[in-house]
């Protein structure tokens, strides 16, 4: 199976990099497997309780992802310095208390990793 | 139909922006492209980028309507913009570029 | 401060920026004079007809109509180096020159930049 | 006294507004009354835990100049969107318990009526 | 020294971004004005920024330092370039403008 | 993929994005070809003598030579427009055309902007 690689740096509502970054992905799903990495704004993504009344959920967009098996991964440099922390229980598949079930923070090493292992890698930035 | 591997560009920033110009000269350069519009990139289709730029151009139909821009007749108007997206990039494409 | 000139430029949809200018203008209304100056990218919000229903965001030129007694001033220069001078533009807005339009800004008390 | 209120739109690390604003008002407090509004991403510079091993704490920053009477406001919107929702109790003077003592949600008509009432309003945003 | 009301500008985006050319086109009409250089704003001077406008200029030291960026003998370089700001906006100014 | 181009066209200390760009080159030279292009403002990181200490600010230059093995590529179009031609450049980066640059982009399996 061939890999897609989405790497997003911004956070979401102020650009729209999320959500494209969200058709692309539930696009790809059924036939490549997807990775998502966040990276420097982008690990706001998965916090859990957002309520935008007038725009589209993108936690939840990204919640969604991960039941149908895109495995996203957010730096721990950036979402610690955010004020999201890892922990070292994992409970419903994510090591951060803020964020979805499944949505995990690990080294940076795991972009690299991904990178390495993909046949394709899309790059969305401000 | 998509046969030939060619270097496929997405563009999401509008005009004026650097990184809109640096994917328009690399699509370019590359002489055998497909340009993808979503985003604030549909702008593009004001200035008539399906004129100057060699590239078969698609655009994404949502992104359009929202913000009331026409596509002429050189632009193919994708109802499936992202699926067909993917399936070029994952299939048929030697380089794919995002800007 | 009496008057307020909140600038947009940045383009609508791609980004909250033009939605919460939008915002923070007609909140302004009752207290201040309230100019909303579209330049650069910003001019984009000035096309007639957007549709944003399948984007899952709000419809931007509605609010503009929403709030008629806002003041909107539309760049000139911007919106011609945009090829945006053949297009329908919502009928409400103001266009301005450079000239009138830097005086607008001169003229509020402040500027508040999205 | 003369009041001056500070406009951001941008978050923590990724642009330096929030240190900028930081130092303006650190600048101003001891003569002036300062107001700061955080709108749009500026709404995530006041979240509590933030562990930037290579960066000043912005979020403590911010913290610290409550303690020195700059009153600091988030659009209830904006905050809300990203899964930083009011409460109806007030404790240490918030009404967010992700945020920082002193640090308020409040409705954007706030931001109105701070500029009305300002000699100055400065406004930083990428 | 500041006894004039002038209009203050503080410029804090590089050369090259639309908010830069607005800033100082806007500095260039008021005729009077002080400009302030913090943060990316400092690589203005790389352009001679205070060759042809006719502004005041003024620079924050520890952004020039940070990025290994030397101003010219008719800028005035601050150690304490927020107190001097905030002074001057309070007290001293018509109009201010951040950028 | 066996390469990436990392580019940057961001100036580096006003936003977090220089930084950001260079972990991720780093953390990529054990498994990939890796290049860092820098691009428009993103060449202001090649200034030698940037002293970051009272920004509280890690020093990017000297991000860039712990890292010597990391090829960095500056494009000199953007150099030239930039006024940085006449200043001392840190030695351990390559100048690039804009052919040079392009190519180095287009022979790589992915750009990952910044």
């Amino acid at each position: 199976m061939k890999i897609l690689t989405i790497v997003l740096t911004d956070g979401p509502y102020i650009s729209e990099y999320a959500e494209i970054a969200y058709k692309l992905a539930e696009a790809a799903l059924q036939q490549y497997k997807v990775n998502i990495f966040l990276y420097l704004d982008a690990v706001h993504i998965p916090k859990k309780g957002q309520d935008p009344s007038f725009f589209i959920n993108i936690g939840q967009l990204f919640s969604g992802l991960t039941e149908k098996a895109v495995v996203i991964r957010a730096c721990a440099r950036c979402a610690g310095a955010r004020g999201y922390l890892p922990e070292e229980e994992i409970i419903q598949g994510s090591n951060c208390r803020d964020y979805f079930p499944r949505i995990r923070i690990t080294s940076l090493y795991e972009l690299s990793e991904m990178l390495s292992k993909s046949d394709r890698v899309i790059s969305l930035s401000r | 139909m998509k046969q030939e591997k060619l270097d496929v560009f997405l563009l999401t920033k509008p005009p004026f922006s650097s990184r809109s110009e640096l994917c328009l000269k690399l699509a370019a350069r590359s002489g055998k492209a497909r340009l993808y519009l979503a985003g604030d990139g549909v702008y593009h289709l004001l200035g008539g980028v399906e004129e100057f730029s060699k590239c078969e151009i698609y655009a994404c139909k949502e992104d359009l309507e929202a913000r009331a821009i026409k596509a002429g007749k050189k632009v193919t108007v994708l109802d499936n913009f992202y699926s067909d997206f993917i399936e070029d990039i994952m299939e048929h494409c030697r380089h794919e570029y995002t800007y | 401060m009496k008057s307020v000139f909140y600038l947009l430029d940045t383009a609508p949809y791609g980004s909250e920026k033009a939605f919460g200018a939008l915002n923070a203008a007609a909140v302004s209304l009752c207290e201040m004079d309230v100019t909303l100056g579209l330049y650069r990218d910003g001019v984009y919000l000035a096309v007639a007809g957007q549709d944003s229903r399948k984007l899952g965001l709000p419809n931007l030129a509605d609010i503009l109509y929403a709030y008629g007694e806002l003041r909107v001033l539309v760049h000139e220069p911007s919106l011609m180096e945009r090829h945006l001078f053949g297009e329908i533009l919502i009928e409400t807005l103001e266009l301005a020159d450079e000239e009138e339009f830097f005086e607008a800004m001169e003229s509020s008390d402040c500027v508040i930049s999205f």
